[in-house]
């Protein structure tokens, strides 16, 4: 398949707001279950290990036309909250049996209490996670949080939950994980083949996707990347932050990139590289992701930094890596946790002299033309200057 | 020598110079300014184009580099683009070499611009989404008081009593003005508390990048705007900017000049790297 | 305000008492350096006073300092001053309007410098943005920190899990810090005598919000309510000082009953009680006395909040509890109002309708505030519903005075209660 | 005879609706709102006056026998446009002698003989195109008098400036400034004269009566004789702080709003309106007592305002924008209804290709997504649902209404009167009449 086609599907997936991808691999076979989830992260490997498909909801994007979610938040609260609960209320989410809310911010942690009560019958929780990264403390906490967590979905799909199972998924999800991390790798190594919105499709397709058919998916387009002859321009390489949770509509990534930029790093979707090593498959599985997040996780604004030094360096650190000659804060208007940050990250890229803006979104941004004069003097300023 | 064109599509006007550069020496040949008054830009482009190669006794072969800012571009007949806050910061050290910051003063947007003496962009930053206290709103204001765009500076300056517009929204603004005419406040009085407002909004975008050094440059149609001018050079003072807010007779065409003298940079950098067939 | 011009009613003993207090307290806190007391910082929500305080440490709290500058109307120059040092202008504006009070030399209230904390004591209950504030704090103090994660009682109940998690954060991690910063050894009996005297002032408390049921309310339990849960809520809870001022307020609210007397206004008792109220979220702060007057004008009085449920929900039964204090003080931060899942809100809410004779719920929603007020259209829904009571939506901010509207406020509080009074009327005739 | 009035002080109009002792209307007058509150209410309860007195010459005619239902209708048409002309022509004769006297402004020092010169030249041309508009089947752009005069003076002005060697601008200045002063200035109250005027010249046009020309000029000399006492009028709106009334003689305006649905619609439960800078979702019940209502933030966007950018920014009036989204094949998507932006947005759309229509018919969809969102938060749309306010003028606004109303609420009944700008006024007008007949 060469990229076109593969970015064809993507495309369809993601301009689809009633989710028939999942939908029809829950009807494929009776009694099958989905777990839809919200941002950031959640283990995704306990559902799995449960037979249910995980579904990664991310709001509605710039397609759906928002009426009851409207109704229902004040307009200085950010877009993904009301989008999904128009896709709630339209229906679009009937076929999902159960619904998390991760601990990411207090929009997301009082929508898993409005979903309680719009939706009596359904399966919701909040997912809490520990800001205590101490073994014996945040550790044993989440560990008891996961186990329960196990439980319900045990109950939810009717299916035990053996160790062997999660320690296969965990197998499964290893494998995921790299290849996200392949794709990654190659778009920062020759950006000029890999485009971000191609990522960011592919990337969303998987928040939908069975993992093992998003794993087929993955191989392919890293196949068909390679074979592609675009040629190289005159852009500069920038890491885009900040929209780990509501995400951009697809017009501004390519603005960005319209713009004079070439992005290779950015922090959508985080739950599929959430866990950046390798999760052990052979011990206690439930340990192990406790491990996996307490150690060796992805950092956003979402999580307490319990030192001062370590504050924005993930970020520094990818900068680092990927050879970024900058960096572009962008956030949802009125997102607490990037907002908050912030001021904190761009004094971290100021004592380290990387340049950098900011600026705000939402999802359903209709114009572009600030978003590219922004994006568009900065790439000028490091194209002529440096 | 290099003979570049600049051409900067603004909302509401479409400014276009020709250049002529040969290092350090730069010369300032032609220029047009054009109201766009609910005629296609791309034709007035287009045509101011043609009117600028004219006037300076040139055809178009002679052009090197055409370069576009603002809105200019889907401009198919440029040679490259520049993205306004490039593009003002130069056309600034050009009119004032003493410019270390510009302020622009769009029909919708505000930008704030740093840099150095070479017209290298530091830091900026634009008004949000929201389009409280724009250029527009002014315009509108202006109209509904029955006065002409050139003799808002002029009344304002007389203003003994600034009215406070309190509403963030331009559309309920609109409103709190016509307040103000029935509550009998002079209209000195109402454009002064108009631009104290914009100023503050702008104001903040200069304290926001730091402005702190030299002056600081008003760019842009609004800039000819003494009674703005004043407010913002008042609202610095209250907000301990160091730097004192100046404009010049030419400030509409800063972009269009930023344009053209980067133009002509990028095309003999284009030309020394021998790779000019990209820019076209 | 200016007192002095006024011929105000003589202040009642309980609001000189609980000035004294005040003014006490922040003395305290600014001459800290002289006699050498180690000050922690933290929240309202979920403080861990009577800890702090075995310890033989001051306790200052950031958002009683921006209500203070807010209320002295300070906050907006200090919000736009963190505003143009990079600080969004989305997010919660005490925040700004703590970090804008550093940049102008962190005065206090009594006009002397606050000095720097000792220790960021980060007990994050029920809000987020209390982790990003103290990260934000820490770097401008460079000083211990130490965070207290309460996990959110999605469910609605308090687990094991849950429980265990604060105890071994407070054993392991909390009181090792706070024995660091004052030099003193955990005293697990003081902190017991501290929690007995915080039960003792608790009863007082929840008597005096209760009397509130009584039709011809003796008390404003929100405009009002705001004073009479500050000694709870901040540095006093656990002291003598809070003893003895609830049973101040106690007795004179006893005193108004039988008077037949209905709340304390700023310009005396008010008149005629139209409507009762119901209020849920955070007043305004930068026209507090303004807000307050659209509705004694109108003959409103609140006759339940929940704002004064945020320190802790008490009116359930939940007291601090000397015998098992540690078990104690985690089942106060996982309790407190704005930790609460969705339903328990909508729940409680409920009750205060039904118990408080209500006339409809108002909602004053917080622009700063996530936390309270993502979802509470939801609120107001559900409570319509389930009640058949109208409910009304506000929108203001805290500390930030550009978020005041009074026109707009004014506006629909006007048409809310024309509304409420037609349809009492139409019933009536009916 | 005794007449209840109720005025509606909106942001962009003010409305005026008098009503007699038994709740039924005689009449409605609308202006544009302006900087002086007094005097847009004035004007507004003027024109109800008039409309009033027109509503009572039928009634007077009906008498008359020999005389039917057509013509009286015909004969009142042609009263009323000449009633109009001549009131037109009297405000362009102010407008032209302000004008005039404005010239004489610092501004322009030396040049008042010259500019007066130019307008009476472009008065006169005026005059003589703006009198066609009052001529029979004619359908005027729009109801105001600014409107009228200001479509054609920048056209003739324009002309007439080049031809005469003159500034367009400064034309455009003394206009700007002179309008606002006539337009606070309310017509002169001769409303008798101007109607016997009007009279004596369309009996002189009728051929055709079956009655004597005598009868109807007793008739209609009768009901101007007839005094109307103001006997209560009720404020609400916006602008309703500002109205020189006594406390209890004002109402909000969602109460007026929920009442003047009921008395136009019995069955209304819901009721939206959609004015220049608010939007409200309310629900009535069977009395037409609100039960609850919601209302567009500290924005403006969305509401009626929004198409007055988008019809400036096209060079279009008001009433233009609808027709022309109904040309659409397609619905082009817009997510920002920033009123400020509007302008912008539908640039942006037209540099990316997309047809004017297809974009007008965008924005009007976004302007009803939002006011889908309000009714959604005041409590959804319950059986009938009655559409009011300035926008419901607007076909293509009432287009994708209907349809939203059809995919989130299925068949519902949609009441949407063509007087339904007045819904405000004739909700206040019902509560002066019950302040007095039911006290
Ligand atoms: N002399 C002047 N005094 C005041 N305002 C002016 C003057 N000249 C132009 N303007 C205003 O400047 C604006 C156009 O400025 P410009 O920078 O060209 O904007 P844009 O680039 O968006 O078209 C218009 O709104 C116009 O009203
Ligand atoms: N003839 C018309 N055709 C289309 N839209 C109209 C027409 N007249 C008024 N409007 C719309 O109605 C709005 C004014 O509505 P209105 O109910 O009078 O508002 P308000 O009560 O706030 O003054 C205008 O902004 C305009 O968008
Ligand atoms: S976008 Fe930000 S504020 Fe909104 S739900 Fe996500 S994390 Fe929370
Ligand atoms: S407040 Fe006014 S200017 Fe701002 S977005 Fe809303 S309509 Fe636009
Ligand atoms: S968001 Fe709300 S709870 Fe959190 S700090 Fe601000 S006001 Fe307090």
């Amino acid at each position: 398949m060469s990229t076109a086609e593969i970015i064809a599907r993507c495309e369809e997936l993601y301009e689809d707001t009633t989710f028939a991808a999942s939908r029809a691999w829950k009807e494929a076979v009776p009694g099958r279950k989905v777990v839809g989830f919200m941002p950031v992260y959640i283990p995704e490997e306990i559902i799995h290990a449960a037979g249910m498909l995980p579904l990664g909801i991310l709001g509605g994007g710039d397609n759906l036309e928002v009426i009851h979610g409207d109704a229902f938040y004040q307009s200085y609260i950010c877009r993904i909250p009301r989008s999904t609960i128009e896709l709630g209320l339209t229906g679009r989410l009937d076929f999902v049996d159960g619904m998390l809310f991760p601990s990411i911010c207090d929009v997301i942690r009082n929508l898993s209490g409005m979903w309680k009560l719009m939706k009596p019958g359904v399966y919701a929780k909040y997912f809490d996670v520990p800001q205590n990264y101490r073994d014996d403390i945040g550790g044993e906490y989440y560990q008891n949080e996961m186990q329960e967590l196990r439980h319900d979905m045990e109950k939810l799909s009717g299916n035990t939950i053996t160790d062997e199972a999660l320690n296969n998924s965990i197998a499964i999800y290893n494998e995921h994980r790299q290849l996200v991390r392949d794709v990654y790798a190659m778009r920062s190594a020759e950006p000029w083949k890999v485009p971000s919105s191609e990522v960011y499709l592919v990337m969303r397709a998987g928040q939908v996707l069975p993992v093992e058919e998003h794993i087929v998916m993955l191989k392919e387009y890293l196949a068909a990347v390679v074979k592609e002859d675009k040629p190289i321009r005159d852009k500069c390489r920038i890491i885009t932050c900040g929209s780990f949770c509501e995400q951009p509509p697809l017009n501004m990534i390519k603005s960005i990139e319209m713009a004079g930029c070439y992005v290779v790093d950015d922090d959508y979707m985080l739950v599929n590289r959430w866990l950046m090593e390798e999760v052990p498959t052979d011990g206690d599985p439930i340990k192990s992701l406790a491990d996996a997040f307490l150690h060796h996780s992805a950092d956003s604004s979402a999580k307490y930094c319990d030192t001062q030094e370590k504050v924005g360096q993930y970020l520094l650190d990818s900068v680092i890596k990927n050879k970024a000659e900058g960096v572009i804060f962008a956030a949802p208007s009125f997102c607490d946790p990037a907002l908050l940050e912030r001021p904190l990250l761009s004094a971290k890229m100021s004592e380290n002299n990387v340049p950098h803006i900011s600026f705000k979104y939402a999802e359903n941004s209709g114009q572009m033309q600030p978003i590219r004069e922004q994006a568009g003097t900065f790439a000028d300023s490091i194209k002529l200057w440096s | 020598m290099t003979t570049s064109i600049g051409i900067d599509v603004g909302t509401g006007c479409i400014k276009t110079v020709l250049f002529k550069v040969d290092g350090d020496n730069i010369e300032w040949i032609a220029r047009r300014n054009d109201k766009i008054r609910q005629r296609d830009p791309m034709e007035l482009a287009r045509r101011a184009y043609e009117e600028v190669i004219e006037e300076a006794g040139l055809t178009e072969a002679d052009i090197q580099y055409t370069a576009t800012t603002g809105e200019g571009e889907n401009i198919e007949f440029s040679t490259g683009h520049f993205y306004s806050m490039t593009t003002h910061a130069r056309g600034a050290i050009y009119l004032n070499p003493e410019s270390r910051s510009v302020l622009d003063m769009g029909a919708l947007n505000g930008r704030a611009v740093k840099m150095d003496e070479h017209g290298k962009v530091l830091t900026y930053r634009m008004t949000s989404q929201c389009a409280s206290g724009s250029g527009q709103f002014l315009e509108n204001i202006s109209r509904y008081l029955g006065i002409a765009q050139n003799e808002i500076g002029e009344l304002s300056k007389q203003a003994d009593d600034p009215e406070n517009v309190s509403s963030i929204c331009a559309v309920l603004a609109e409103t709190d003005v016509i307040n103000m005419v029935s509550r009998g406040i002079s209209a000195p009085n109402i454009l002064r508390g108009i631009h104290d407002s914009m100023a503050g909004r702008l104001v903040k975008l200069l304290r926001v990048i730091k402005a702190d050094e030299g002056v600081t440059f008003l760019s842009g149609g609004l800039a000819l705007d003494e009674g703005l001018m004043d407010s913002i050079n008042a609202s610095m003072v209250k907000m301990k900017i160091p730097t004192k807010a100046v404009n010049h007779p030419d400030s509409p065409y800063a972009g269009a000049i930023g344009a053209a003298i980067w133009g002509a940079y990028r095309y003999d950098k284009l030309a020394e790297q021998g790779s000019l067939a990209i820019a076209s | 305000m200016n007192t002095a011009t006024k011929p105000e009613a003589i202040k009642d003993a309980s609001m000189l008492k609980q000035k004294a207090m005040i003014a006490r307290n922040y003395d305290a806190l600014t001459s800290a350096p002289e006699t050498g007391k180690k000050i922690v910082s933290t929240f309202v929500p979920g403080n861990l006073n009577e800890l702090i305080n075995s310890f033989g440490l001051l306790n200052n709290l950031p958002e009683i300092n921006a209500i203070n500058n807010g209320m002295r109307k300070q906050s907006g120059a200090m919000i736009m001053d963190a505003e143009r040092s990079g600080h969004s202008e989305d997010v919660c504006t005490y925040v700004k309007a703590d970090i804008g009070m550093m940049s102008k030399g962190n005065i206090a209230p009594n006009g002397k410098v606050m000095p720097p904390p000792n220790l960021l004591l980060l007990s994050y209950t029920g809000c987020f943005t209390f982790m990003k504030w103290f990260e934000l704090l820490r770097k401008e103090y460079n000083c211990d920190t130490v965070m207290l994660q309460v996990p959110y009682t999605g469910d609605g109940v308090i687990t094991d899990n849950m429980r265990n998690f604060v105890v071994k954060q407070l054993k392991e991690e909390v009181i090792p810090a706070l024995e660091k910063t004052s030099g003193v050894k955990f005293d697990i009996d003081r902190l017991r005598e501290n929690m007995a005297r915080s039960a003792k002032a608790e009863d007082d408390l929840v008597w005096v919000l209760e009397s509130a049921k009584n039709v011809r309310s003796p008390i404003d339990a929100y405009f009002g309510g705001v004073y009479y849960i500050g000694p709870i809520f901040t540095a006093f809870r656990g002291t003598q000082d809070a003893i003895e001022y609830y049973q101040l307020l106690r007795g004179e609210i006893e005193k108004r009953m039988q008077d037949g007397l209905g709340p304390v206004t700023p310009e005396g008792d008010m008149g005629e009680e139209k409507y009762r109220l119901v209020v849920e979220g955070p007043p305004n702060w930068t026209s507090f006395r303004e807000f307050w007057k659209m509705f004694y004008d109108e003959g409103a009085v609140v006759v339940a909040s929940t704002y004064t449920k945020v320190g802790g929900v008490y009116d359930e039964g939940f007291r601090h509890d000397p015998t098992n204090p540690l078990e104690s003080l985690a089942d106060y931060c996982l309790g407190c109002y704005t930790n609460r899942n969705m339903p328990s809100r909508v729940d409680l809410i409920e009750k205060y309708m039904n118990e408080y004779q209500a006339d409809g719920l108002l909602i004053n929603s917080i622009k700063s505030c996530n936390s309270f007020s993502a979802g509470q259209l939801m609120m107001m829904n559900e409570i319509e519903k389930r009640t058949g009571k109208p409910g009304a939506f506000i929108e203001t901010d805290l500390v930030d005075p550009r978020y005041f509207s009074a026109a707009n406020v004014k506006n629909r509080l006007e048409s809310y209660f024309q509304m409420v009074d037609q349809k009492r009327r139409s019933t009536r005739t009916a | 005879m005794k007449c209840y009035i109720g005025i509606d002080l909106g942001s962009t109009t003010t409305k005026a609706v008098v009503m007699d002792e038994f709740g039924e209307v005689l009449g409605r007058g609308i202006t544009n709102s302006r900087s002086n509150y007094d005097t847009a209410s004035r004007v507004a309860k003027l024109e109800a006056f008039i409309s009033t007195r027109l509503t009572l010459f039928h009634r007077a005619l009906e008498g008359l026998s020999g005389l039917e239902g057509e013509k009286i209708d015909r004969l009142l048409l042609n009263l009323e446009r000449h009633f109009r002309l001549e009131l037109f022509l009297e405000q362009l004769e102010d407008l032209h002698q302000t004008c005039a006297g404005n010239a004489g402004d610092l501004r322009y020092p030396g040049q008042k003989a010259k500019i007066c010169a130019v307008l009476d030249v472009a008065f006169a041309r005026l005059c003589e195109k703006l009198q066609g508009l009052f001529a029979p089947g004619v359908v005027r752009k729009s109801d105001f008098f600014r409107d009228l005069a200001g479509s054609e003076y920048m056209n003739i002005a324009e002309q007439t400036a080049k031809e005469m060697g003159m500034n367009f601008d400064t034309l455009i200045n003394i206009y700007d400034k002179s309008i606002i002063e006539v337009e606070n200035r309310p017509p002169n109250d001769d409303m008798e004269g101007k109607f016997l005027r009007a009279l004596t010249n369309v009996l002189a046009e009728e051929t055709d009566l079956s009655v004597s020309s005598d009868d109807v000029m007793k008739a209609i000399k009768s009901v101007l004789d007839m005094d109307l006492e103001e006997t209560y009028v009720v404020g609400t709106g916006y602008g309703r702080v500002r109205l020189p009334f006594p406390k209890e003689h004002i109402r909000s305006e969602i109460l007026c709003h929920g009442l003047g649905a009921h008395l136009m619609y019995p069955k209304t439960r819901t009721v939206l309106d959609i004015g220049g800078q608010d939007t409200k979702g309310i629900q009535i019940d069977d009395k037409g007592i609100v039960v609850n209502f919601q209302m567009n933030d500290r924005c403006a966007a969305g509401c009626g305002r929004y198409l007055g950018y988008i019809a400036d920014e096209m060079n279009l009036g008001l009433h233009e924008l609808g027709p022309m989204a109904m040309k659409a094949t397609k619905t082009v998507r817009i997510n920002s209804t920033c009123t400020v932006f509007a302008g912008a947005e539908l640039r942006d759309r037209l540099a990316l290709g997309e047809k004017r229509e297809d974009i007008m018919a965008g924005l009007h969809r976004a302007i009803i997504l939002r006011a889908m969102s309000i009714i959604s938060r005041s409590g959804g749309i319950t059986d009938e649902f009655t559409f009011t306010g300035g926008v419901a003028k607007n076909e293509a606004a009432v287009k994708q209404l209907r349809e939203l109303v059809q995919e989130n609420y299925g068949d519902v009944q949609i009441n949407i009167n063509p007087d339904s700008i007045y819904t405000g006024a004739l909700g206040g007008a019902e509560f002066a009449r019950r302040a007095v007949e039911e006290a």
